[in-house]
């Protein structure tokens, strides 16, 4: 079997990515929009620590931790914001969550 | 640009000799895959969240081939021990039995898919007339200090500034803020 | 014998950074195997301490002294009917132990028995621990989400927020002990939980005993902080069986149940083992540095055999004082050959022991070394597993608010100020 | 939450129809309720009880007790045997302290006959008593180290109580439902060795007290589990009837034994101790010295026993004249009384018994309420409850 190159990992980050968005244009439920958010992130980190591991330095690796910092202070956030409305509207529908469109 | 980054491919650790790499790769890759493919697909939050945490370990396991343990570690500590345990605790609280009862796809989601078919088609195209811009063998990082390198990168080394040291400094601002938001949100009363 | 069996003997790396296929496999079913049958021993000794703290005998009729116990629970678990509520998540609810189990056993890959005695050297070994060892909170919590049922839902929301609360202050801890890694010439730490052991070696002290007293509070909330990750008393929140009748594992019976249970105590060993790791020298034996004449190495090497020694000792004295009643002699021979199977294994390492005493490259010098290493790693390890018998019998069970209280307003702020002054200090003496 | 919608999910709302939910503000909506089924299948509460919790997350919001799963119509059973036929089933109430029981019953027909037993009768009925006061205050202590999760203190009071059990075989054959006395008297003359055994006891007991204590009063997680928790104030248990350890703890100074002496109580000296704050460490600490005092008591009649006859003038066919009576005593677990309505014949016409257990259970939902479910159980195990007494 051929030896695994940077592409291929950019094909994999690539179908999490595409699979992510689906989920986020998609679903309704914004538990699994989060969760499909935070797929997204996971295809872009699969893509640095590829790319930093083609060039050979730790740039992309350091953005990585970063992006993982972020998709913390995201899911916390996020999912405080999930909880307040759920204990409003007591729904987590996405297409009900339309209380600006009044 | 930081020479501590880029010596770290000189010092390389050889070592470590690299187990059955391609057959490693494509089942991590395929489970990542597949468990994202359930991600988006189950009625049960709950389902999804197991498959996710599939995913996550998959990723860092793809981490961990990539010669990044350390992003691999934080990989496991913060997503898969820290978020999706949120994550979970979170679907306990409101109410799965209800919405997987429901409609699971909004209204629009024919030109969801397009949009994300158009998405990967790009990427298809990028990816295959961008090929040649990819190296055939990748360059071998450091693994046996890849620690000691971040540590270097975030805090500085030897009395100087780390590169990304500021950026480390925002970055646990933003965790605070985080903090403070998720509680001051959920919090009955404050 | 092929090449690839034999290389690797007398070699002083992991199998994993050997790039040794076999023998990381082989070191793998070792380990396997080991903490199978120490989670046996456990429970049979759990049963048999807290017994006697509580002035009753414990298992009796089971083989002498209930010897057999752990194999008849084992089997009776086995045999018992897999019973998966109707309301029940069925896919959840099967899956739920296995995410347990496996967490708790992967940790075992880096836990360094001896400085070659581990399946694999990683790079960043304590991070890989704390991280698969938090895993096990995800098992608890769909376990409990999965039986569709009260008291389990409480058990599992319970135990999420203790674990995820007090792996903060272990985490910070670990890094405190970590810091301490990087007080030598060259200034890098590392993460790594032989290059931990190999530093404290090198700095001639436990980390325990390192600016004292930061390194033993750090220790202190560690040891504090494990306890409660596994779940056991005076934090058994989870399944506190006098409140939640369970706990997240109410529902669970049979075969489903021990895999819990097989968990728990796998994670029991895996806990004291870092805590071992990180403060108390690792499979170092006591004063390495300053009691290293061959001399000493050699009395040293005959603690194992020693040990042996003595279980068989108090096993031959079982043996005699048994009534002499013809009711109790499958047992008496039962004993007694316990007791000649001690003996032997006693003698083997007393030979090992004297055939392995140069300190050369041989098989047998090699041989002896890693059963001395095994032998303290395994011996701190058990004094921590009397510990949590010991509070087990002694404490009543915290309250779950008292118990965040104590993560977030008690030992987060002292791990956090030890990790600081660990740090000044650590400047100022370097 | 999700799951009480499955299945029937009425069925638990109708139980707690009647909970007083008066929670101080509903915010939103109530998605965090949960209703909870505590027993009558469940490892603390001591028995029987069914306790439905109405909870926020972990805190208690209401409470509902529903009793009756032991009931064996005690109190209907006596209007059909006889007042001595009668005698052994008052045992059956509060099995854990029967021959207190037993002594109330007693004195009850006594009273209402117009007899009394006799000086010898009475002190062996106080050392029995006060020594089947201490069992009781052991059992209890055991199970309520337990439900705080203290499993070593259960095995050290139950070997402790062994010995007190023993004396009872040796003195009437039986352990538990120990059917000691007899209207009038008492049925056995003490065994030979009676004095020595129980002497023996107050000499091996009194370093046991001191060994429970030291594994629970100083104890810091036992004194944060137990201290302001389950309060209830003195006017709140009065007005509620509670009686016994509980209402003592609260700070009143009321205990049947001096308030209003039977038997022969009024000739030996004690003390009451009494609480301050009327939480769970109080009513722990108020058993504690209890049993010391129980102690006490022990030796001062087991060192005055006096000669005589242990059965008084009763005929053999007991038929107490026209009236009625209320007969009360001081149980280990609060005031036990017996109300007995005779029309002249063999059998009482109407008996009704006062359980001190099922008085105080009713404060339980005062002293939970805003607590955790944590505390229900620790609050169930210090109103001493035994469900025998409750459902009668």
């Amino acid at each position: 079997m051929a030896d695994i190159t940077t592409l291929h990992y950019l094909v994999v980050a690539a179908a999490l990515f595409v699979l992510g968005v689906i989920g986020v244009l998609t679903r309704r439920n914004v538990v699994i929009v989060l969760m499909s958010i935070e797929l997204i992130l996971n295809a872009v980190n699969l893509n640095l620590v590829a790319f930093s591991h083609m060039w050979g330095n730790l740039h992309g690796q350091m953005f990585t931790i970063f992006i993982i910092v972020d998709a913390a202070a995201e899911a916390a956030a996020g999912l405080g914001i999930l909880i307040a409305f759920f204990r409003n509207r007591e729904t987590i529908n996405v297409d009900e969550i339309d209380l600006l469109k009044w | 640009m930081n020479p501590a980054l880029n010596s770290a491919a000189a010092t390389m650790n050889t070592g470590m000799a690299p187990v059955a790499t391609p057959w490693f790769f494509y089942a991590l890759a395929g489970a990542a895959v597949i468990s994202a493919l359930f991600v988006i697909t189950r009625r049960n939050a709950v389902h999804s969240a197991l498959a996710l945490i599939v995913t996550l370990l998959s990723v860092a396991g793809l981490y961990l081939m990539l010669y990044a343990p350390f992003v691999a570690g934080v990989q496991i500590i913060v997503y898969a021990g820290g978020i999706m345990v949120l994550f979970l605790f979170v679907i306990m609280l409101v109410n799965v039995e209800r919405s997987s009862k429901e409609r699971q796809f909004n209204r629009i989601w024919p030109v969801g898919l397009a949009a994300a078919c158009a998405l990967m088609a790009l990427f298809v195209s990028a990816l295959v007339k961008g090929r040649a811009l990819f190296p055939e063998r990748l360059v071998k990082l450091s693994e046996g200090t890849n620690t000691q390198d971040i540590a270097k990168a975030l805090y500085g080394d030897a009395g100087r500034m780390g590169q990304y040291t500021f950026a480390f400094e925002i970055a646990s601002l933003l965790l605070l803020v985080a903090i403070l938001g998720a509680v001051i949100m959920t919090k009955k009363k404050i | 014998m092929p090449n690839f069996v034999m290389s690797y003997l007398g070699s002083t790396v992991t199998p994993g950074q050997a790039g040794n296929q076999f023998w990381a496999l082989m070191y793998v079913l070792i380990i396997f195997a080991g903490v199978s049958v120490a989670v046996m021993a456990m429970n049979w000794l759990e049963r048999k301490a807290l017994a006697h703290f509580q002035i009753r005998l414990g298992p009796m009729r089971v083989g002498p002294h209930g010897l057999l116990q752990p194999f008849a629970d084992a089997l009776k678990l086995m045999l018992k009917e897999d019973i998966i509520p109707t309301e029940a998540d069925q896919f959840v609810f099967w899956v739920a132990p296995l995410i347990g189990l496996l967490a708790s056993f992967t940790v075992y890959t880096v836990i360094p028995f001896g400085p070659s005695q581990a399946v694999s050297d990683m790079n960043i070994g304590i991070l890989f621990m704390l991280g698969v060892s938090s895993l096990a909170v995800l098992g608890i919590v769909v376990a409990g989400w999965a039986s569709n049922s009260h008291y389990p839902l409480i058990g599992a929301l319970r135990s999420s927020a203790q674990m995820v609360s007090y792996e903060v202050a272990m985490g910070l801890a670990v890094v405190s002990a970590v810091l301490m890694t990087s007080m030598n010439a060259s200034g890098t730490g590392t993460l790594s939980m032989i290059g931990i052991v190999q530093a404290q070696q090198q700095q001639g002290i436990w980390f325990i005993f390192k600016f004292f007293p930061l390194g033993f509070i750090a220790f202190a909330i560690f040891a504090i902080a494990m306890v409660a990750e596994t779940n056991r008393a005076p934090f058994d929140m989870a399944e506190a069986e006098s409140e939640l009748t369970a706990g997240y594992h109410t529902e669970y019976s049979g075969l489903r149940w021990s895999l819990f249970m097989l968990a728990e105590y796998a994670a029991m060993i895996a806990v004291s083992s870092i805590a071992v790791t990180l403060w108390l020298g690792g499979w170092m034996r006591p004063f390495p540095n300053l009691l290293q004449a061959p001399a000493w190495e050699f009395i040293f090497s005959l603690f194992p055999g020693l040990t042996f020694a003595g279980l068989a000792a108090i096993a031959f004295i079982g043996t005699a004082r048994m009534p002499a009643q013809s009711f109790f002699r499958v047992q008496r021979i039962g004993l007694a050959v316990f007791a000649a199977l001690l003996g032997f294994i006693a003698l083997l390492l007393l030979v090992i022991a004297v055939a392995g005493r140069t300190a050369d490259t041989s098989v047998a010098a090699r041989f002896r070394e890693g059963i001395d290493y095994v032998y303290w790693f395994v011996l701190k390890v058990a004094v921590f597993m009397y510990l949590f018998i010991w509070y087990r019998a002694t404490w009543p069970r915290y309250r779950f608010d008292q118990l965040m209280r104590i993560g977030w307003k008690v030992m987060l702020p002292i791990a956090l100020g030890v990790l600081m002054l660990t740090a000044i200090v650590g400047v100022i003496v370097s | 939450m999700s799951i009480s919608e499955k299945g029937n999910p009425n069925a638990l709302a109708n139980a707690v129809s009647n909970l007083d939910l008066d929670t101080p503000e509903k915010p939103y909506l109530d998605s965090n309720e949960l209703i909870i089924n505590m027993g009558p299948q469940h490892p603390a509460t001591h028995g029987v009880l069914r306790v439905i919790l109405k909870l926020d997350g972990e805190k208690v919001l209401g409470t509902e007790c529903v009793i009756g799963y032991l009931h064996r119509g005690v109190e209907k059973i006596a209007e059909n045997r006889t007042y001595t036929m009668f005698n052994p089933y008052v045992d059956r109430m509060d099995y854990c302290a029967a021959v207190s029981n037993g002594l109330g019953y007693c004195e009850a027909v006594e009273k209402l006959m117009n007899v009394e037993a006799p000086a010898r009768a009475q002190y062996i009925r106080v050392i029995l008593t006060e020594l089947n006061r201490i069992a009781s205050h052991q059992l209890w202590l055991g199970t309520h180290a337990l439900d705080i999760g203290a499993m070593t203190p259960l095995f050290y009071t139950f070997r402790d109580r062994e010995e007190i059990l023993k004396i009872f075989e040796r003195y009437c054959g039986a352990r538990l439902t120990t059917h000691a006395f007899r209207i009038g008297g008492c049925q056995y003359e003490t065994y030979a060795g009676f004095e020595k055994d129980v002497t023996n006891f107050l000499s091996f007991f009194a370093p046991k007290i001191d060994e429970y204590e030291a594994l629970l009063t100083t104890n810091r997680i036992w004194l944060e589990r137990t201290k302001n928790v389950g309060v209830i104030s003195a006017a709140d248990a009065i007005a509620l009837g509670v009686t016994g350890p509980v209402l003592r703890a609260s700070g009143v100074k009321w205990d049947l034994r001096k308030a209003q002496p039977y038997a022969n109580y009024s000739k030996f000296d004690f003390e009451i101790p009494i609480g301050e704050n009327g939480d769970t460490y109080d009513r722990y600490l108020v058993r504690m010295e209890e049993m010391r005092q129980s102690m006490r008591i022990i030796e001062q009649a087991v060192g005055g026993i006096p000669e005589g006859p242990i059965m008084g003038k009763v005929p053999k066919v007991i038929k107490p004249p026209v009236g009625e009576i209320y007969h009360s005593i001081e149980a280990p677990k609060g005031e036990l009384g017996y109300f007995i309505v005779s029309d002249g014949s063999t059998q009482p016409y109407r008996l009704r018994v006062r359980p001190p257990s099922f008085v105080n259970l009713q404060a339980l939902d005062i002293m939970v309420r805003g607590l955790l479910i944590a505390d229900v159980v620790a609050v169930i195990g210090t109103i001493d409850i035994v469900l025998g007494e409750v459902d009668r």
